[in-house]
């Protein structure tokens, strides 16, 4: 029964596309490059051959039109899997998010849904320079009307898209790049999908509170287990959702420990990561022994070079000094 | 007999009166918005068909009550003509709960599930992709249904347009686009936003067969549509009108339209299609002054019903200001 | 030499751009409906009659389009003024912004500038409902290579476009729709120009500081003139500047009252009152005697009643509110 | 003899030399770069020019200095035909500080303002309305210089294509578009993006003069350039090229190439510009074996220099992270 199975976060997202296409006949994938050449992130490779191109649809470049196209089919009674390739790309399509997506059920008084799921890779630290390394959650939760989500891991990949598909609202959902060759454990059978309302403790801790999501949980990850070895025990919390955001457990973890750092690839100002410190400044204030701190990206459009994008970009030598400070040691 | 362009049809009388009632009613209603707006009942942007009406009333006639419309801001008249009803309209622009939009949406933003009725999209171009999407659900689901897409000739410059005008002909969806030219944008006249001002060939340089139609004169705008519609149902793909109209107001009630001649306006009302459609009717006989009279009639009593449910509905509470910003998540797990 | 002038906030930006134009024969306004019509919101009106179709030219609908060639052309030596004509609308023109105007400085290594003024009316508060009421300023405040300019006075809607005209950077000026109509005072004659580089004090007091920026200055002004009756004293700070923030302004008035109360028209979550916390909880935590207090917008997307959209952003009796409640009263 | 197609065209020894020696330098670097791609010295995003070089190195024939460049993310045949030094675009793709882009950009971002190289531009279609603003910028201050803008037939669907045609025909700019269609975006083939796949068609749409071109023959496309840019110069409005071309390539290093038959690529080969240009050369003698040995040799010894050029070149301090963000504000309150 508690038999689990190894596999890549690719395969995670593989598998629960494909498991979403048996389920229900509602659902169908549409994106740049999803069928023949077989996703940009060979996600959907196989899947063209086994579920065919009304299902598998390769689309021209023109973002916001297939973007606005999933969203009228899902009005229209289909359940479209949107796959916008970056969140570089889908700047042309934040006028369908937004101004269609997000308001179309409130502008009609409730008798229009928009369930619908898109998804895009994003992140950087791939050397991929200015234009495609950005990281721009934190745009996608600030708007009413849809739900962000961030899988870290291969069991959130592969869980959370099923869940999605079951909401009546629209749900982005992030897959930070960096993750995609990623390997991680899955329960073998059973219901495998993944709640979208929570985040999670990932590791038990009591001097700090580590709050992140997505390509950065693994940096904090090893920001705690090396901490750990100074006797420092960190609490790592996964976000998981960035819209709306799971505050009580963040509150309940910061309660404890009296000290949080939050580790975000946004760039440091206006980031998720601010948003989280003012959350938890508002509504804990009087339990926080040490101001927060942020671990977030530089002010700089992302460098080509490696050695300035690791700069750049939170690292775990960043997280540990991070928690070092709020500790002052 | 005024000449109704290049349409040889027959029109019954029973027809041309539900058609003149129709046009009818969207002016007088357009009317009262304008007074109502200057008394402050009516707020916010309000975008008036004065002067357009053939052509919803003229689209209108082609489809059937399966099909899906997406219109813009400008769109009372084509919620009129879809029979949705005066009072729920007034509602809206009223900003009530009764409104047919809840009251959220207001003159910009009209929905009504029941009538396939998909806004009201206030972002020039937005509502394009939109129908493509409708549509490509329709073809997915074995549906034989049409999506009609109506928006200005000024968004034929946004990239949206390409967009989806390029993804409705490669995948054969059924939408029939109508664009309504009447010449301006806000203040932009034509000529100064496209280089080639022949709207038909931006579609057809997709491949999608283009018609042009006096957008001035009901019966052509019916037949034309009739005709594209019967194409786009029959799984031909894609269809595109071009309908040569112009408003008679102002773009929106801030605008002190200073941007094209008063003579031109006056020229374009000698031939509006609610004159032109009464010429036509009452010399070869079609209808009387008498049924013109009733029509009015009717129509007045239309809209003061409008105006009297709207005044009397209740405001929607302050509590619920956050409902139906998120749908309930549906609860089982089983397939949604 | 003391002697003003009275105007409008429209006045004010009129003849900004007027003087703008006969200063610099590089400056050119270019936008929908800049030229014949005079301007949404009436700003240009008569200036294409002054300067002709060349310097005063209107675009089609295309704000991608429009845009970006306002982004080549100060490339390549001219100053564009490049009139978006609401924030609504840049959503389409956001490709061009973040991927372009705000990286080839950077992408080039230094070797191109993009000495852009792109202007935008923002804000709610006119009944216009969901697609016609974003306050998304925070998103322009998060991306590095771009300057962000709010100005909330009359004097600063009559200087700050000179400067940033003089700046080699993009600067993107939010106008809040519901400025145009308002009066106030301007120096008669002299340089009229206005740094776009610090927040200032519009209101001095001692028990309380409120931080707030374009359309919500005279809110949080008329909340401390409120609160003064009641013998409390607020502090009102202007922004002025989104992007970069001049947070040792803040951090001043804050370590002197310990009290801090941010209004913003943005929804709540994710919204720039949300960094800005973050940032005085890092900075002035010590100095810090109560939680910081946001008053934001509601997380809906803007209904068009009245009543509903008062409700849904921030108001007066909510400033006072809450800055009762940050002082325990 | 290989017949250059429809060109009826005189070339010198010298320029025969010249072209040969910009194909061959192109091929040469590209495959010095995949080969320093698996080494792991250049890193992220990696798209090659192999088999497109015809199209590089015959448009930019017609370009004066004084000309503007924008290009894509598969821009280094275009920086190379345009005289960049391939010490500075090798140093560029390694990241080092004596890059063409100060390392900043890397592959997808080359810049060289003294050669008015305006990238590198990796968003698809992002770099149109760029062109067209360069370009309107040229006619404003009355300079008669010529933008020429490249992207791939992928971009054509994009909504910035359609709005940057307008604009530049609409304004009459001096806009040299080209687009090199080699028949695939990533993995989808033309007739996959587009509902008409006659390119052309959709830039006479706006107006603007297209023509075709065989974008694996290095004449044909000088001569069509030529043509196009003079007209262009002429103030005549913009010009539209579609070269037909193919990449030998997959698009980029991450693509294992599975949407395409091995055999269209071999045919393709076949056809390959220097392939042809060499036996067209040698076959009216314009060129002999030793030019070619020669050219590849000293092609040889500039890549050796580049790939030293970069080797040996400093990483920028990471101190300097944070310059070249913000350009430091102009201090004098005077007119710009
Ligand atoms: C993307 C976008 N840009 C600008 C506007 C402002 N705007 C509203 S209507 C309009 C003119 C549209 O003209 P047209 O498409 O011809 O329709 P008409 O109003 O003539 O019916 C403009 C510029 C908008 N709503 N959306
Ligand atoms: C707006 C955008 N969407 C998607 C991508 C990802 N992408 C990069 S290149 C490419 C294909 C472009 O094909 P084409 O324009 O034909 O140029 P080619 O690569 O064939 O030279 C795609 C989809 C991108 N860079 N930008
Ligand atoms: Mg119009
Ligand atoms: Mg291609």
């Amino acid at each position: 029964m508690n038999a689990t199975r190894r596999m890549t976060y690719r395969e995670a997202v593989h598998e629960a596309l494909r498991d979403a296409l048996l389920r229900d006949e509602r659902v169908f994938l549409m994106g740049e490059d999803v069928g023949r050449y077989g996703g940009s992130y060979a996600c959907s490779r196989g899947l063209l051959a086994e579920f065919g191109e009304q299902r598998i649809r390769d689309t021209p470049l023109c973002e916001s039109g297939f973007v606005g196209a999933g969203i009228g089919a899902a009005i229209n009674g289909m359940r479209p899997i949107v796959e916008v390739m970056t969140v570089n790309f889908s700047l042309l399509a934040l006028d369908q998010i937004v101004n269609n997506a997000a308001t179309v059920r409130h502008m009609s008084g409730g008798q229009f849904s928009v369930p619908l799921v898109i998804r895009m890779a994003t992140g950087a630290g791939r050397q991929l320079a200015a234009q495609h390394s950005h990281s721009l959650e934190c745009w996608y939760a600030h708007v009413p009307g849809i739900r962000v989500a961030a899988p870290a891991t291969v069991a959130d990949a592969r869980g959370m898209l099923w869940t999605a598909l079951l909401d009546q609202n629209p749900v982005v959902i992030f897959e930070h790049a960096g993750l995609y060759n990623d390997e991680g454990e899955l329960a073998a059978d059973g219901e495998l999908s993944m709640d979208i309302e929570h985040a999670v403790v990932r590791r038990p801790g009591r001097d700090a509170t580590l709050i992140t999501y997505g390509g950065s949980l693994k940096k904090a990850l090893a920001a705690a287990d090396a901490l750990a070895s100074e006797g420092v025990e960190c609490e790592v919390i996964d976000l998981r959702v960035l819209r709306p955001l799971d505050v009580p457990t963040l509150l309940a973890s910061v309660r404890r420990t009296h000290r949080a750092v939050i580790v975000d690839e946004g760039w440091r100002t206006g980031s998720l990561a601010g948003e989280i410190a003012a959350q938890l400044a508002e509504q804990a204030f009087y339990d926080l022994d040490a101001p927060i701190a942020r671990v977030c990206s530089a002010e700089v459009p992302i460098p080509y070079p490696r050695h300035l994008e690791m700069a750049a970009i939170p690292q775990v030598e960043g997280v540990v000094g991070a928690v070092r400070s709020v500790l002052r040691r | 007999m005024t000449t109704m362009g290049q349409t040889k049809v027959r029109v019954t009388r029973e027809h041309a009166r539900d058609l003149m009632r129709q046009m009818v009613l969207i002016r007088r209603f357009e009317e009262k918005c304008a007074e109502l707006y200057s008394q402050e009942k009516i707020r916010g942007f309000l975008h008036l068909y004065s002067g357009e009406e053939a052509n919803a009333v003229g689209v209108l006639q082609a489809l059937t009550a399966d099909d899906a419309i997406v219109a813009t801001y400008r769109e009372h008249g084509y919620a009129l003509a879809r029979g949705l009803p005066a009072t729920a309209v007034m509602a809206e622009l009223y900003g009530k709960a009764s409104g047919c939009s809840r009251g959220r949406g207001g003159s910009m933003h009209l929905f009504d599930a029941s009538h396939r009725f998909h806004g009201g999209n206030a972002i020039v171009g937005g509502g394009l992709p939109l129908a493509v999407g409708l549509a490509l659900a329709d073809k997915l689901r074995g549906l034989s249904r049409v999506t009609c897409c109506v928006f200005g000739e000024g968004a034929a410059a946004e990239g949206e347009f390409h967009e989806s005008m390029n993804l409705a002909a490669l995948w054969k969806l059924p939408v029939l686009f109508v664009c309504e030219n009447n010449l301006y944008a806000m203040g932009t006249a034509l000529e100064r936003s496209e280089s080639v001002t022949d709207i038909r060939r931006h579609a057809e340089s997709y491949g999608i067969h283009a018609e042009s139609v006096d957008g001035m004169n009901v019966v052509d705008v019916e037949v034309a549509a009739r005709r594209a519609a019967e194409a786009v149902r029959a799984g031909e793909g894609p269809r595109f009108l071009e309908n040569h109209t112009y408003r008679f107001r102002a773009h929106s009630m801030f605008d002190p339209d200073l941007y094209r001649d008063k003579t031109e306006v006056e020229q374009w009302k000698l031939r509006g299609p609610i004159v032109r459609f009464t010429e036509w009717t009452l010399g070869n006989n079609t209808l009387h002054r008498d049924d013109l009279d009733a029509i009015e009639a009717e129509v007045a009593g239309v809209i003061d019903d409008a105006v009297a449910f709207a005044e009397q509905s209740p405001w929607e509470p302050v509590e619920d200001l956050l409902r139906d910003v998120y749908a309930p998540r549906e609860n089982s797990g089983a397939a949604p």
